[in-house]
């Protein structure tokens, strides 16, 4: 319902002279009858979106669980799975799924069973409602929004509400301390991560992702934030650092710290309900991953894409795709780097999480800022 | 110092509690004695362990800082004594000393080492319910690693074993 | 059937006769704002009725939602999106993770659930149905949504113009950092310098 | 709350309404606003216990207010068995108090035994086997204890190295005795049988590697950043405090005491070894924050599998042919007396006090389990720290279940 709330709104904000979504482009252009009415469609290009949505955070899902054992295997001399579906063990998390579907459904009986339910769904609604919100290519998208970014922040904010419904509903005193540490955790970091992510906003000028990734074609499609301005790196540092945080990775996994709180708020989940929680996870893994690159990375543009705009496809589906698998490429490569962190360092604590956050994160995002309004201010005023 | 020099040096500052020092002897048939292998220790008064510990741990020439061990031992059921067996240790001058303390069965009781040495509360707890020893003064008299409600003392040579515990059959 | 599911089964019917009612009066956009109303005021509802005081906060998100919801279709997005982020994000995790930490205390809230909702409950299906049964007609339907568009960069123009909100601006600023080191030192532990550390580390021999 | 029975006797955990240490050491105070502690039982089943140990945790939010270990969850009756059975037949059953580090067990029974018997006389050679051996496993426990540790502290990846490197010792271990975990190898009178063709050069080959890899896990692990962080300054224990607890092995000489029994009070050939120059003791030096903490406890470990590896080496140059077994006879026999003999572990002091009254069956065998006594210091360490120092606390003391409830 989240979903189609947050989509309801986008397709709502659809207005008829520029962008409309391309799934209701879609569905007009289909030979329909008459008397289907336009809210018709428009709930029809919702449900369509949704869809989408769910397979490609399935998806996403899939992929990375597979490249996170993949990558943890090879990280830990090992080779991680191997036989499943034959080739490296590619099907090994379908066989996962199809296990955890399977997997009886269990509701501890001191649990306060209606939040106990709703929690992983309200997880997964709001990574999608944040992934709704990225644009997937420059005429691909499911919204076109102007505060992109700012959506995608305050959508995903709810994940921490359904992580402390978890860790409430659970009954249990360890998911109560993960839900505990996530409530403290996110509300520490969502500042850094929000003051670090308005040095690329002032950089650029926009809280739109795709005018955002077009700001950044110049030099042969390499003109990207964090080459034009000096505190973007610094602000990229930071804001990968809470975007760790954010995603509950290591070495900021405390709210599930499976050797300190058993595994947390996820203690009494099983089967296909913590695979929700899973599929969140690694979804915005990729969503922060995505909003990185689209904001200090160039998002779609690198020479691949300006080569292709030089041929003069652009607009065609060819121009799409590499659009797509540029971005998709540049966030998996963000999602590797997180799971070679996390393969990497041991997990600080809550007391050091909260300093860091506050007293070391927050001011330099905010001296970063300050920094890269001087420079804009030195490039653009004085020097003009 | 070697074990010799340690009993020489408690009985020379006339130590409270030190009753004998028993070496390891070869045996002899016409005393009947089966002989002793092993290593040699000192026979202590019970009553008297915490002062004896506390002058073995603070005399400088002595000097042993550690508990490594404290434990009971029931030689056999027709005996009437238990034997309370304390292992020091002194990390200065790299040296050991057994001590044993005869306890009577009948009065199980003897005061508690944890003031003179913490490393003793678990050992003293595990023969509390092992030997049914009473440390008088313990801080904290539970059990350490039976079940609160288990009856009777297991390590002593008289114990029988419980047929059932808990309605599951132990036969 | 006891209360509580009396409650909730009047509650989804309220949400089933909201949606139909603002779909028949003003097709999808009135469909979406009927949803968005029914989260709004079923989140205050269920906010008001339940006796765990955790779940009573955890409906708040849907009011939230709700009213973001609302804004998004007044056209107004970047409010919306602000709502999300500060009281979702923000307030209400604040908020579970105090009330998380209280111990339940059901008598005091029992009256509230005793008069209050049952009152509000009964008036707001009252007046829907009164509405209903008088016709749609003396609703308010707008013809058209207004187009979103938004407002950041007005809002951030505005605030940083001197001619418009910047006094107001920097002295709410002012405000809020004050009363974020006072709510920090009211917070803080207190230390009390007397008794040396003679049985810190000592316990309990 | 699950209650235990025994719920009135709580004097570990201090009243809720009484002022408390901080980790930083200052005293603090609590505010009027009416709060209660949170009473959370770490285990049976919890990742950082190590095994089925319970920990009755008294936290006041993250910051642990008291701590209660209860034992006995793994409780196997070693010590009546020892009076059960022959003295050759209870040699299995020290493999299973402390399974990471079988040889030493077997070793300090072995030597408990021969103590009582003055005409047994162990061959060099087996000697210098069992050397090898104890080594060895002290090198493969020692592994598991920085492995775990980091996983304590939530870094995986060295747990895996540490068990490949761990394998590597396991296979010898198979090679020459067939077991991989419980060996029973070391007997009551030297070895159980010569090493096969190749197996020393083997384990030279083992030593070769282990000491690059080694390096790797100490920039790895130790050096860490965050490592440091989490465990620097934490679970600080002083030498007064060590002597007190009775700890022995790292626990001891993290907090800087220079103690080592093979050094200080030579069984086998160690004195010898030592005399060689073969190896040193490390002691906790304080070197990322105080003496005795979490960090100096695990990079004693560290430096000591080096140490291990200098014995091991040593011992492959003298290593000459021979017999590795004294005269022993089918069914042991052995003359009255007592004796305490306790050797270093990797885990501290395994003693054995073994008495006999002439018998083929023991009177008394009692085991002094390091890791028993090491966690005693629990109760007085945890409070007034946070919920993630006590997992880094407990890591740090690497405890075997096994052994404490033997």
């Amino acid at each position: 319902m989240l979903a189609l709330m947050q989509n309801g709104g986008g397709a709502l904000a659809q207005t008829p002279n520029e962008g409309t979504n391309f799934l209701h482009e879609l569905l007009l252009w289909l030979p329909l009858p008459e008397w289907i009415p336009g809210w018709a469609l428009i709930l029809g290009a919702v449900g369509a979106g949704v869809g989408i949505l769910v397979g490609l955070v399935s998806l996403i899902a899939l992929w990375s669980v597979w490249m996170e054992r993949k990558v943890s295997g090879h990280m830990q001399c090992r080779n991680g799975p191997m036989y499943a579906g034959g080739w490296h063990g590619w099907a090994q998390t379908i066989a996962d799924g199809i296990k955890l579907f399977q997997k009886e459904d269990m509701i501890p009986i001191g649990a306060d069973r209606a939040l106990f339910v709703l929690s992983p769904a309200i997880v997964l609604a709001s990574i999608f409602g944040a992934l709704a919100a990225l644009p997937l290519s420059y005429d691909w998208y499911f919204a076109r929004m102007d505060l992109g970014i700012f959506t995608i922040l305050a959508i995903g904010s709810t994940t921490t509400i359904g992580v402390i419904m978890a860790g409430w509903a659970s009954n249990s005193k360890w998911s109560l301390y993960g839900a505990m540490r996530e409530a403290a955790q996110v509300v520490a970091y969502e500042i850094p991560l929000g003051i670090a992510l308005m040095v690329p906003l002032i950089t650029l000028g926009t809280f739109s992702l795709l005018d955002a990734s077009a700001l950044q074609s110049g030099f042969f499609g390499m003109g990207w934030a964090i080459f034009q301005n000096p505190l973007c790196l610094p602000a990229f540092i930071i804001f990968w650092i809470a975007a760790l945080a954010e995603t509950k990775r290591a070495p900021f996994d405390l709210p599930e710290a499976e050797s300190e709180l058993v595994a947390g708020f996820l203690t009494e989940f099983s089967g296909i309900r913590w695979s929700f929680f899973f599929m969140e996870e690694y979804a915005a893994m990729f969503l922060m991953s995505a909003v990185g690159a689209v904001f200090f990375f160039g998002g779609f543009e690198s020479p691949a894409t300006y080569a292709l705009r030089s041929a003069g496809m652009e607009g065609t589906i060819v121009f799409s795709l590499v659009c797509f698998v540029t971005l998709v490429l540049k966030a998996f490569t963000g999602v590797f780097l997180m799971m070679w962190l996390r393969w990497t360092l041991p997990r600080v604590r809550i007391d050091q999480v909260m300093t860091m956050g506050y007293k070391y994160l927050t001011p330099l995002a905010l001296i970063c800022v300050l920094g890269a309004a001087i420079w804009e201010a030195i490039l653009h005023v004085v020097l003009n | 110092m070697d074990f010799q020099a340690i009993a020489d040096h408690l009985s020379v500052a006339q130590v409270p509690g030190l009753l004998s020092v028993e070496l390891p002897r070869s045996p002899d048939k016409e005393t009947k004695d089966k002989g002793r292998s092993g290593l040699p220790y000192l026979c202590v008064e019970p009553s008297r362990i915490v002062e004896f510990l506390t002058f073995c741990r603070d005399d400088d020439a002595l000097g042993f800082e550690v508990l490594v061990d404290l434990t009971a031992s029931d030689p056999s059921a027709d005996d009437e004594n238990l034997w309370i067996l304390i292992q020091l240790l002194s990390v200065r001058h790299r040296q050991r000393l057994g001590i044993k303390c005869l306890l009577p069965k009948s009065a199980l009781s003897m005061p508690s080492s944890t003031k003179v040495y913490r490393a003793a509360q678990w050992h003293e707890r595990e023969c509390m319910e092992m030997y049914g020893v009473t440390f008088e003064d313990h801080p904290d008299p539970r059990n350490m690693l039976l079940p609160d409600d288990w009856v009777g003392y297991p390590m002593r040579k008289d114990y029988e074993f419980p047929k059932e515990y808990h309605g599951i059959s132990c036969e | 059937m006891n209360s509580n599911q009396l409650f909730y089964g009047a509650l989804g019917l309220a949400g089933a006769g909201a949606m139909g009612a603002g779909m028949v009066a003003a097709g999808g956009p009135g469909l979406a704002f009927g949803f968005c109303a029914y989260l709004t005021l079923g989140g205050a509802a269920v906010c008001i009725w339940e006796q765990s005081i955790v779940r009573s906060a955890f409906s708040l998100m849907g009011t939230f939602l709700g009213v973001a919801g609302l804004f998004v279709l007044l056209g107004s997005d970047f409010l919306a999106m602000a709502q999300i982020l500060i009281y979702v994000g923000g307030i209400l995790a604040l908020l579970l993770f105090g009330v998380m930490l209280s111990p339940p205390d059901n008598n005091e809230r029992s009256l509230a659930r005793v008069g209050g909702t049952t009152v509000m409950i009964g008036a707001g299906v009252a007046f829907i149905v009164a509405q209903i049964s008088g016709g749609v007609a003396g609703w308010l339907v707008a013809d058209q949504l207004p187009e979103p568009n938004s407002q950041a960069r007005a809002i951030g123009l505005a605030f940083l113009d001197p001619k418009q909100y910047v006094v107001a601006f920097e002295l709410a600023a002012y405000l809020l950092t004050v009363a974020l080191v006072a709510a920090v030192y009211i917070a803080r532990r207190r230390r009390a310098d007397f008794e040396p550390e003679s049985e810190a580390q000592g316990g309990q021999s | 709350m699950t209650s235990p029975p025994q719920a009135e006797h709580k004097p570990s955990i201090r009243p809720a309404d009484e002022a408390r240490t901080l980790p930083s050491g200052e005293r603090e105070f609590f505010m009027d606003v009416a709060t209660s502690d949170l009473e959370v039982n770490m285990g049976p089943q919890h990742p950082a216990t190590h095994g089925v140990m319970r920990v009755l945790l008294r936290t006041d939010g993250e910051l642990v207010t008291g701590a209660q270990p209860h034992l006995g969850y793994l409780h196997r009756c070693a010590e009546k068995i020892g009076e059960s059975v022959e003295w050759l037949q209870y040699l299995p059953y020290t493999d299973r108090y402390d399974y990471l580090s079988a040889m030493n067990n077997n070793l300090s029974y072995s030597l408990a035994v021969e103590a009582l018997m003055p005409e047994l006389e162990i061959p060099r050679r087996g000697t210098m086997i069992r050397m090898i051996c104890a080594e060895l496993n002290r090198i493969a426990s020692h592994l598991v204890a920085f492995g775990t540790y980091g996983l304590d502290i939530g870094a995986f990846t060295p747990f895996f190295y540490a068990f490949r490197e761990r394998e590597w010792i396991q296979a010898l271990f198979e090679k020459i005795c067939g077991a991989r975990l419980t060996y029973s190898y070391i007997r009551i009178g030297g070895v159980f049988n010569d090493t096969p063709p190749g197996w020393l050069q083997e384990v030279a080959d083992f030593c070769d590697v282990f000491e690059e890899k080694w390096q790797e896990y100490y920039d790895l692990l130790i050096e860490n950043h965050i490592f440091v962080q989490r465990t620097a300054n934490v679970g600080v224990i002083s030498e007064e405090m060590a002597y007190d607890f009775g700890l022995t092995g790292p626990m001891l000489r993290g907090s800087g005491v220079d103690f080592d029994l093979r050094r200080d009070m030579p069984y086998l050939e160690y004195g010898e070894a030592h005399d060689a120059g073969a190896f040193k003791v490390p002691i906790g030096t304080g070197e990322k924050g105080t003496v005795g903490d979490c960090w100096d406890r695990t990079q004693v470990r560290m430096v000591e599998m080096m140490e291990s590896l200098g014995l091991v080496r040593w011992c492959l140059e003298q290593i000459e042919p021979g017999p590795v077994i004294g005269d022993v006879p089918r069914v042991i026999k052995v003359p009255p007396g007592e004796a305490y003999v306790g050797i270093e572990n990797p885990r501290g002091e395994l003693g054995h006090y073994m008495h006999s009254d002439g018998g083929k069956i023991a009177t008394r065998c009692r085991v002094r389990a390091p890791s028993f006594v090491n966690l005693a210091v629990l109760e007085d360490l945890m409070p007034g720290t946070l919920l993630a120092d006590s997992v880094a606390i407990i890591g740090s003391t690497d405890i075997v279940i096994g052994e404490t409830d033997r």
